[in-house]
């Protein structure tokens, strides 16, 4: 009768292979955010107009606002599948805490949508004119933006995951609590773009991504199990 | 009185629409606030007097039976 | 010292008392309320800067100032619910949000109003202002997805869970906007600047804005009176009401 | 029903005045329940009388409409809803692989489980193309991965775990649940069919609230 030695380590490594083998057999997941934002992006200058010097001076307030609907959308449905085909019940019955377990999903879902949006950014910067010196702040920021975007979606996720409508639903709840960040990450790469320093709005967003990555994972969790109860 | 008048009161030199316009929108709201729940809660005992008989809730029962041979055949 | 606490969770105990302090309260509340509009508008000095359109003050501060406290008092009543487990505090809970949410509309609306003889434009990008913005999309957010749950139950908690997320980002959300602001109009004076405001300006103020505290406690009684009356149709203690009324 | 005694020594699970409200109506009222080792529960009722709720509350999924309280003092806990939970893009080796990681059951010995759920040949298909019958058995197969793990104080809940399944799996899930009890475990099952088992059963039959 062995005692179960259970390594919260092995399994967090096997959720997080496993959430980024489905993701793999699933491209479209992958790359439905990021066609998202690129095709949000070439709207701007359709309605703006082409000018580069307009164009610079939106890019890095587009460029956010665009990563956080691409974020957004992607968030809705990160549950889901595992929701509907009774995987994530047998989540919520392992004895493996839960909290890290949910942080695995929310580790695959920026990986998946965070990650790509932030490598490709430059390419959707420099389509805005974006000045070239405020690319590697433009890459920093969303590297720590988009990962908190990713936890705070997550909770939206929990919570409307046992919904039949939750997509609209997610956006009314979630949006207002990305607002800070878009406001460091945008006056972050604005500064750079004008010649500022943009160090205190980049420590300011690596500040909230502790502060998500600690507190995150309570209401992803508390909102699985009710939606799992509720559902 | 601040004001010498009921006109000037009404006036404010100008800007007594705007700040007019906000107590109305306060009373509103603030009636609203305070009269509707009672209303509502008035509102749903009548209905409740009209339908006075509850449904009976069907009492739930639980039989628990050791049987030593759980196949039947 | 813990019965209290079991009977705060009975909802006959809770009607009976609450009854009782509306019998105080309600009137106090409006006598408050008149007393304080009517000093306000017609027996406080006019600022020499902002003309008589400042009066508009002593309904957009105290709706905003009660308006964030409600967004708390929600939460706590929702972590109260999801920790204790208690029905009372659920039924707080639900009960705050449409009420905060109408003093957000109402700071919103006087906040836009006032903007027009100050500003020119019926909507400035204000730090306060735009903040209250953010707290009224918090709210609805909280309503809207009780609303989206079949299970009130399950409603219950998620809204507890969400408020509690929105509890925590409120201090960030305003910071942020407070910085945002500032870095695009640096020089301009704030809004609600109460610093430099006469004591005979001021007075009329503190007595709105405990006013519409008073007003916030008796609205959410009141509410809460109605649910738990919706909530208890089948029980004795709502037939024996209904029998005496 | 007994008045709320003490937890009996050896029990997995503890009930205590259990009231169940679902949907408006009330399913369960004031029931005291200790399950122990060595114990077979099978929850019989019509459809609607909670069968399925009352076992979600065992496992500890449904809190919402219960009253009372469910304390459990098992090792292991293994629920088979009638959801597969498994992953359709994932072969039934990589599902398994995670639940073996999950529960800490060893991953060895998966193709064991596999072939006693007859599925031996189809161990690295997707599970996207196996039939819902095949998709139920290789949720099936985290029992036999239970089993082999053979823990002690091991709290087996199987919603309806015979349907579709033929003739001689349902003998060799009977045998196997006959063995787990007898070696300590305890197995609470719904179940339409009468059961293939010649062991001490205790029924909780769930009347009204239909």
């Amino acid at each position: 009768m062995s005692v179960p030695q259970l390594s919260v380590s092995a399994f967090l490594r096997a959720s997080l292979k496993r959430q980024l083998l489905l993701a793999y057999r699933r491209p479209a997941d992958t790359l439905n955010p990021l066609l998202f934002f690129l095709l949000v992006v070439t709207l701007f200058p359709l309605g703006i107009g082409p000018e580069p010097a307009q164009l610079a001076e939106f890019a890095p307030g587009i460029l956010w606002i665009v990563a956080l609907l691409a974020s957004l959308m992607a968030a809705e449905g990160m549950f889901r599948q595992d929701y509907e085909d009774g995987s994530l019940e047998q989540l919520l019955l392992s004895p493996q805490p839960l909290y890290l377990a949910s942080l695995t999903y929310t580790a695959a879902h920026w990986l998946v949508t965070g990650l790509p949006l932030t490598l490709l950014s430059p390419l959707f910067a420099t389509m805005l004119q974006l000045p070239v010196a405020a690319l590697p702040v433009l890459i920093l920021s969303m590297l720590l933006g988009t990962a908190v975007l990713s936890l705070v979606g997550s909770i939206g996720a929990a919570l409307t995951v046992s919904l039949k409508r939750g997509g609209m639903l997610i956006s009314l709840i979630i949006v207002p609590l990305y607002i800070p960040v878009l406001i460091f990450a945008a006056g972050a790469v604005r500064f750079a773009a004008e010649g500022f320093d943009p160090a205190p709005q980049l420590l300011l967003l690596a500040g909230m991504l502790s502060l998500a990555v600690a507190l995150a994972p309570f209401a992803i969790s508390a909102g699985l199990r009710i939606s799992v109860d509720a559902g | 009185m601040y004001f010498d008048s009921l006109q000037a009161a009404l006036a404010m030199d100008g800007h007594g629409v705007y700040v007019w316009a906000v107590v109305a929108a306060s009373v509103v709201i603030c009636v609203g606030l305070l009269v509707l729940p009672a209303r509502s809660a008035r509102r749903f005992i009548a209905e409740l007097r009209v339908d006075d008989a509850p449904e009976p809730r069907a009492a739930p029962s639980v039989r628990i039976e050791e049987v030593n041979n759980a196949s039947g055949s | 010292m813990w019965t209290w606490f079991h009977k705060l969770g009975s909802p006959p105990w809770m009607y009976r008392i609450s009854g009782r302090i509306l019998a105080i309260l309600l009137p106090l509340t409006v006598l408050m309320l008149a007393v304080g509009a009517v000093w306000g508008l017609l027996y406080a000095p006019m600022d020499f800067k902002q003309g008589n359109s400042f009066r508009i003050i002593y309904f957009h501060v105290p709706a905003s100032v009660v308006a964030l406290a409600g967004y708390y008092v929600m939460a706590i009543a929702g972590a109260v619910s999801l920790i204790w487990r208690m029905k009372m505090a659920e039924v707080a809970m639900k009960c705050a949000a449409p009420v905060g949410a109408a003093l957000t509309f109402l700071s919103l609306l006087s906040g836009a109003i006032w903007g027009k003889p100050t500003w020119g434009t019926y909507w400035v990008w204000d730090a306060r202002i735009t903040s209250m913005l953010i707290l009224f999309f918090l709210y609805l957010g909280v309503m809207a997805l009780y609303q989206a749950y079949e299970n009130k139950e399950a409603a219950g908690k998620a809204c507890a869970v969400l408020s509690l997320v929105g509890m925590v980002n409120i201090p960030i959300i305003y910071k942020s906007v407070d910085w945002w602001y500032s870095l695009h109009q640096p020089a301009t004076i704030k809004f609600t600047e109460e610093s430099a405001m006469h004591s005979s300006m001021l007075q009329p103020l503190l007595l709105m804005i405990l006013a519409f505290y008073c007003l916030f406690t008796c609205a959410l009684l009141l509410n809460m009176r109605s649910e738990l009356l919706r909530r208890g149709a089948g029980t004795g203690w709502v037939r024996s009401l209904v029998g005496a009324h | 029903m007994s008045s709320a005694q003490p937890a009996a020594a050896s029990a997995l699970v503890t009930v205590r005045e259990l009231g169940l409200e679902r949907g408006g109506r009330l399913l369960l009222d004031n029931l005291d329940l200790d399950i122990a080792g060595h114990e077979l529960v099978l929850i019989e009722g019509p459809n609607g009388s909670g069968k399925t709720t009352l076992l979600r509350s065992l496992a500890g999924l449904s809190r919402l409409g219960l009253t009372g309280s469910i304390t459990r003092h098992c090792d292991e806990l293994l629920y088979l809803g009638h959801r597969a939970g498994i992953k359709q893009l994932l072969t039934p080796r990589e599902n398994l692989a995670w639940a073996c990681r999950s529960q800490g059951w060893d991953a060895g010995a998966i193709d064991s489980a596999l072939e006693r759920v007859g599925l031996s040949g189809r161990a690295d298909v997707f599970c996207q193309h196996l039939s819902a019958g095949q998709q139920r058995r290789v949720n099936l197969a985290r029992l036999y991965l239970s089993f082999d793990a053979g823990r002690e104080n091991a709290l087996w809940l199987l919603d309806e775990p015979f349907t579709a399944i033929d003739r001689d799996g349902v003998a060799a899930l009977a045998a196997t649940m006959a063995e787990q009890v007898a070696r300590g475990g305890a197995v609470v099952l719904t179940s339409h069919q009468d059961l293939p088992l010649d062991i001490p059963l205790r029924r909780l039959v769930l009347g009204g609230g239909a």
